[in-house]
């Protein structure tokens, strides 16, 4: 049965020569369905950048993958190589398969639209809902990740909702098409701590209701324990610590120096 | 200022507009286009050419100039000095009504001139008319002027349309300046300043029946834009000043150019009362460096005739027997040397800025050819009113004029050259022989004598030249094939317009 | 000199920063006269000449050489745009920052004269300016200046405003530095980034005003030249004598060019915010 | 709401403050109406002709006076008599204010319409030729001064395609909207060409700055087609700093009014200033002034 997803030999650049300047050298893992894969480093060694190239949002930074395979099983069985596949078809992948979170809820919303709106927006590009169809199905998803009045709610815009709240929007975004893999980019980092370990039980909560697969991008060690199935501990641009949470020497693989 | 009674006014816009009787409507209307507009519609006070244009159509005085500059009649068939010429006769056209109807009586002549005679209405030609004592209208068609002496230019004077006749009504009223109530061959339907003037026939007009059923006049400030509009039969027919302009228009083959020699004179106006010029040698000296026919080609691209103050044919003389018309550099080098001025000084020298469009490169002109005898010339271009200012001040050192010509070369010169003139201390010179001399031209009433005596003047003034007359330029009307019939007239009058016929 | 480097590396910097260059070098040559022919002199026998050998961009109504005459008059539309935008800088800062750290009175008054002035219609301004003063290369100066003063106001009050509340303006208060040194040192070195580019950009508007104002006769006055009065002299003679009006026109478009992309590659340069956007 | 009620309490300084500055700068510039109206003849005038033409003109009053009047004038809505239209300078204003206003909006639009697809294209096709190419055509907009491009396109119009647009007369839009737009946009392109240039440099830096933010990426994770991020989710973002500018620009616009307004013959707010200024009309030029700031 192959998995879910399953990254081999990802390299990934930046700029006019992306080769000379390579960011990711050669990751590899492997997702099945309703598994979690957290993977964990320090600022800038390179975890976001390989999240982003999972769904090719990288290209738009101005990343390019250089080389390697990052297959991916679709919901109809079919397996694809998302590294080579054309920006046509990866956007009818993004969204309807493969959901994404990021770290800034504040700013990841647009600040004109009311967020009814934006996740309706899913609904009619990927399941073609009318406009009334598509605002119940979004009151239905802001109510599946426990937003209340979720109704009342739909008309407000971005900067009336505290990040938490921001966050479930967010997720519920993500989620709103049941798609087989959840990208989470850091999603917790900018949060409060009480309001954190809320999104983390949501995450866990709707992971086992859907058979979802989970990438959970953070630098916080302590999280992983409590979320991940798998670890993948990268440094500067390549992983050095791959296996089940919570072995020692994961520990040891996080270099003194991130702790003060 | 009571609130002037435009309603009439504003209602025939309305109807004019709602008409839409814009152009092209019957094909009889003339569209017709110039680049400056009337300033006012009250005839005793414009001075303005473009608002005489405008006027000229609407309103008659009570004799007119034709094309060959004689006197022609218009309210008045007939006229004539008595024997010792204290008294001017004239006779009214028994038909001569105004546009209501009304017939033009003695009353409405007599109630005219004493309107411009009173200094309350601020008339600009009341000094050309100083020597009406007292008017007499013994019947219903003549009216005698009674004058204080002999005034043989008070005909000519009377010819121009500041001495329009208006209806006494009106006068009373006191619209006239707002309201337009002429016996001319026109009616003004409507007038939006700055922008266009819409004019229909007069069915009441003496002069018998006018080519077309109308004019429409649009203001084009931009000279190209006027060309543009009449190479697109916008319009049909325009008037010119730029001669840069005027020259393009032959260009096309359905536009025709009608140059007209005109009286208005260009000339280099010294201050011969401050600084090196009171030495009448150094002015000499001037008039001899400047090459006119230099100016005229360069400035002018030709588009003129080389003069000497006398510009109305009846009177001009062959300038080339005048001091200097051919340029002697040598000449005026000695001359400069005689007056102890052989290093030159420096002066400055006013200008309009467009006014005439050609100013500032006649200007350029002249201060390059008074360079090659030391005279270090700064040119100060300013805007119209400011230049008006100081010229009626007479600040200046050296002054590039256009000025106002006349048939007559009294009422043309009496405002500079005699000693009680208005302008005089704009001249900036006088003297007994030229005083003496406008005199006798004022009362001498044989017109052989009357040559002489302005040959005589005209001679002296060159030779003392406290000015430096250069040349009189064109004024230009084009127009294209469907319009015939025009014939222009040396005073700018469009008074031609009236026998125009527009084809199809 | 990094500057320059970065500029040249900058891909509109690189082009605009040759034109300027180049510019400036064409106007020292005219101001010192190393120009193919005497600009004021009138060979008029040589009037309307098209572009020939002797007369590289032909002659105009007079029979000045229309090249010699361009160099003259990118010099003049150098200085009135330089001086002016100077002026009005130098007038900007005083008035923007005084707004900006005084507050409230000084601050209401001073931004409600700009308010006034910047209610004017521009070409009005300069209009009544010269009328009263009389026309001139000064006036023209004077006027633009004028004209540009309240932006460049708003331009150094905005920044300055939130540089007072930043802590380096208070740490600097704590060492007892003056108020003038931390106004001159710390504010003024802070503001250089927006100035630079509202100065560049000014330029180029500098240029199009003067241009303007001689169209309109208020301009440089004959027989001085300056790129708006040949063009305004060569309206009436488009037909005749095209290139009268074609060298002119280009001589401003492509010199306003140079500025704007000048102010580009500036902006991007100096401005940290965008320092990492693309170009 | 303070911004608010603080421009509504100094809107009426400012306009005083203008009101005060014209006042006294048309009277500084030399040359009165009289000389305006009669030219070199005003100087045949006797004191006593001279004097009733002040009078008529209301200049023998002190400068102080006249501005009081003028002041209590405006307070029940009369703005004095035009001396050159010989019409209350009101009905001048309100019947050239339209023109200008509509030449102002149209170049509005046409900057807008040809502006910001030119900026959005620009900024999508970053660094490509395509944006050099997009960017200079912006940048030669920029800098033709406006007079050139309207000599130009009269010329250009009236020799090689026979047709132009009227001229001279203004056909309000009420009256024949077809006759009106093309009388209107010829100028209408001309002023707005200009100010296209600077909508397209505004637009580009503002797409290009809003397509690196965080809730285009989640656009686009979303699956969001490529065309409706840009005009669907970037695009409206855009739009902020594109119109507070314009806002400010429009000010501008009266000023390139003046000389499209010259040169295609409109009679405009604009000319009519200059007309004013030129004939020394104080109270048009007055009256004038102040409308122009209300537009702006």
């Amino acid at each position: 049965m192959s998995h879910l997803l399953s990254v081999s030999d990802l390299h990934v650049g930046f700029g006019k020569d992306p080769v000379a300047n390579e960011v990711v050298h050669g990751i590899g893992f492997t997702l099945d369905p309703g598994e979690t894969l957290a993977i964990v480093g320090e600022s800038g060694s390179g975890k976001s950048v390989t999240a982003l190239s999972v769904n090719r949002l990288v290209d738009f930074g101005g990343g390019k993958i250089t080389g390697g395979r990052i297959d991916f099983t679709l919901g109809s069985g079919a397996v694809i190589d998302l590294a080579a596949a054309p920006e046509k078809e990866l956007a009818a992948i993004r969204g309807r398969e493969i959901g994404m979170i990021f770290q800034e809820p504040m700013t990841s919303l647009n600040p004109v639209h009311a967020i009814g709106e934006q996740i309706a927006e899913s609904f009619r590009l990927h399941h073609g809902l009318t406009g009334k169809q598509a605002m119940r199905a979004a009151i239905d998803a802001l109510e599946r990740v426990r937003i209340p009045d979720a109704a009342r709610r739909l008309k407000y815009h971005p900067h009336q909702l505290s990040g938490g709240m921001l966050q479930r929007v967010m997720i519920a975004t993500a989620l709103s098409c049941n798609p087989r893999l959840l990208i989470a980019d850091e999603p917790t980092t900018a949060l409060d701590v009480t309001v954190q370990a809320q999104i983390l039980a949501l995450l866990s909560e709707l992971k086992r209701e859907s058979e979802m697969g989970l990438v959970f991008i953070t630098h916080d060690i302590g999280l992983v324990a409590g979320i991940a199935d798998k670890v993948m501990v990268m440094q500067n641009g390549k992983a050095v610590e791959q296996g089940r949470p919570m072995r020692c020497s994961m520990i040891r693989s996080i270099p003194i120096r991130s702790i003060f | 200022m009571g609130r002037p009674r435009f309603k009439n006014l504003v209602s025939a816009v309305a109807v004019a507009a709602a008409l839409g009787a814009a152009f092209p409507a019957t094909a009889a209307t003339l569209n017709m286009a110039w680049s400056q507009d009337a300033t006012g519609l009250d005839p005793h006070k414009q001075t303005a050419f473009s608002s005489l244009r405008l006027l000229e159509l609407v309103y008659e005085p009570l004799v007119r100039t034709d094309s060959d500059l004689n006197i022609a009649p218009a309210v008045a068939t007939s006229w004539e000095f008595s024997e010792d010429g204290q008294t001017l006769t004239f006779k009214l056209d028994a038909d001569a009504k105004f546009s209501n109807g009304n017939k033009v009586m003695t009353s409405d002549v007599k109630a005219s001139f004493e309107r411009i005679l009173n200094e309350e209405t601020g008339a600009s030609a009341r000094a050309n008319f100083l020597s009406i004592e007292s008017i007499d209208t013994p019947d219903d068609e003549t009216v005698v002027f009674n004058l204080s002496q002999p005034d043989v230019p008070l005909l000519t004077a009377m010819s121009s349309i500041n001495a329009a006749i208006l209806p006494a009504g009106l006068i009373e009223a006191g619209m006239i300046g707002t309201e337009t109530l002429g016996s001319g061959p026109f009616v003004l339907d409507s007038w939006e300043p700055n922008s266009r003037e819409v004019l229909s026939v007069n069915e009441n007009w003496a002069g018998g029946a006018v080519g077309v059923d109308g004019i429409n006049i649009s203001v084009l400030p931009d000279e190209t834009a006027i060309l543009a509009a009449l190479r697109t039969d916008q319009v049909d027919f325009a008037l010119i000043n730029d001669p840069l302009v005027a020259t393009l228009v032959p260009s096309n083959p359905n536009l025709s150019l009608n140059r007209e020699p005109v009286l208005n004179y260009h000339v280099l106006q010294l201050n011969a009362e401050e600084g090196a010029m009171t030495e009448e040698k150094v002015r000499q000296a001037i008039s001899c460096a400047i090459d006119r026919q230099d100016v005229l080609d360069a400035a002018l691209l030709g588009e003129g005739k080389v003069t000497g103050p006398l510009t109305m044919p009846a009177y001009a003389s062959d300038p080339s027997d005048l001091l200097c018309y051919a340029p002697d550099l040598e000449k005026a080098k000695a001359l400069m040397a005689e007056a102890g001025y052989e290093d030159g000084f420096s002066a400055s020298v006013i200008a309009a800025t467009g006014e005439p469009p050609t100013a500032a490169a006649e200007a350029q002109v002249i201060q390059s050819q008074l360079a090659e005898i030391g005279i270090d010339l700064e040119i100060e271009m300013m805007e119209l009113n400011v230049y008006i200012d100081r010229w009626l001040k007479g600040d200046f050192d050296m002054a590039v004029a256009l000025n106002g010509g006349r048939t007559d070369p009294y009422t043309m010169y009496n405002r500079y050259w005699t000693k009680d003139g208005n302008l005089a201390h704009v001249a900036h010179y006088g003297d007994d022989m030229l005083d003496s001399l406008m005199q006798q031209g004022r009362v001498e009433t044989d017109p052989e004598k009357r040559k002489e005596i302005f040959a005589e003047f005209s001679k002296h003034i060159t030779d003392v030249s406290p000015w430096i007359w250069l040349y009189t330029g064109y004024s230009y009307t084009a127009a294209n094939d469907k319009v015939s019939g025009f014939e222009a007239n040396p005073t700018g009058s469009l008074f031609g317009l009236s026998a125009v016929t527009v084809g199809e | 000199m990094t500057l320059l480097r970065s500029i040249f590396a900058h891909p509109s910097g690189r082009i605009g920063g040759t034109i300027v260059a180049l510019y400036l070098i064409i106007a020292i040559m005219g101001l010192v006269g190393l120009t193919p022919h005497d600009p004021l002199m009138q060979f008029r026998i040589d009037r309307l000449h098209a572009p020939s050998a002797t007369y590289w961009m032909g002659t105009d109504l007079l029979g000045r050489d229309v090249a010699s005459r361009l160099m003259i008059g990118i010099a003049q539309s150098f200085i009135v745009s330089f001086a002016s935008v100077a002026l009005a800088t130098v007038l900007g800062i005083v008035l923007g920052l005084t707004a900006a750290w005084f507050g409230s009175y000084w601050d209401g008054t001073i931004m409600r004269a700009m308010d006034v002035l910047l209610a004017f219609p521009a070409i009005l301004l300069a209009l009544l300016i010269i009328t009263i003063v009389g026309p001139g290369t000064w006036t023209s100066v004077m006027a633009i200046a004028f004209v540009y003063t309240p932006i460049f106001t708003r331009v150094v009050r905005g920044p300055a405003l939130s540089l007072k509340t930043r802590e380096f303006v208070d740490a600097a208060r704590t060492f007892g530095s003056s108020r003038t040194y931390i106004l001159s040192r710390h504010m003024l070195l802070n503001l250089v980034a927006p100035l630079t580019v509202q100065v560049t950009l000014a330029l180029a508007w500098a240029l199009l005003t003067e241009a303007g104002l001689s169209f309109l006769g208020l301009g440089t006055q004959p027989p001085q030249a300056s790129l708006g009065l040949m063009l305004s002299e060569a309206r009436n003679l488009m037909e005749m004598a095209p290139w009268l009006l074609v060298f002119p026109a280009f001589a401003i478009m492509i010199g306003i060019l140079g500025f704007n992309l000048l102010g580009d590659a500036l902006r991007d340069i100096l401005d940290p915010r965008s320092r990492g956007a693309v170009a | 709401m303070n911004y608010l009620t603080r421009r509504l309490v100094t809107f009426p300084v400012v306009m005083l403050g203008v009101s005060v500055l014209v006042f006294v700068s048309i009277r500084l510039v030399p040359g009165d109406a009289i000389t305006a109206m009669l030219g070199t003849e005003a100087g045949l005038l006797t004191p006593a002709q001279r004097a009733s033409l002040e009078t008529y003109f209301g200049m023998d009053q002190s400068w102080f006076g006249q501005y009081w009047h003028w002041l209590g004038g405006v307070l029940q809505g009369n703005l004095g008599i035009s001396v050159t239209y010989g019409r209350p300078v009101l009905d001048v204003i309100l019947r050239v204010f339209p023109l200008t206003l509509e030449l102002a909006l149209l170049s509005m639009i046409v900057a807008l319409a040809v502006g910001l697809p030119a900026g959005v294209y620009a900024a999508t096709h970053a660094e490509r030729p395509s944006d050099l190419i997009v960017r200079i055509v912006a940048m030669v907009g920029q800098s033709t001064p406006s007079f050139v491009v309207a000599l130009l396109a009269i010329y250009a119009l009236s020799v090689w395609f026979g047709v132009l647009p009227a001229m001279g007369t203004f056909t309000p839009l009420w009256e024949d909207p077809l006759k009106n737009l093309a009388q209107m946009i010829l100028p209408a392109l001309t002023l707005g060409f200009a100010f296209a240039a600077a909508v397209t440099r505004i637009s580009r830096s503002a797409m290009l700055d809003i397509l690196s933010d965080d809730y285009i990426r989640t656009a686009r994770a979303k699956g969001v087609p490529a065309r409706s991020v840009i005009w669907h989710h970037a695009l409206p973002n855009a739009l902020i700093p594109v119109v507070t500018v314009s806002g400010v620009e429009f000010g501008y616009l009266l000023g390139g009014a003046v000389i499209v307004e010259q040169v295609f013959a409109l009679p405009g707010l604009g000319r009519t200033v200059l007309d004013a200024i030129l004939q020394r009309d104080y109270a048009l030029v007055q009256g004038a002034c102040c409308s122009s700031r209300l537009i702006s």
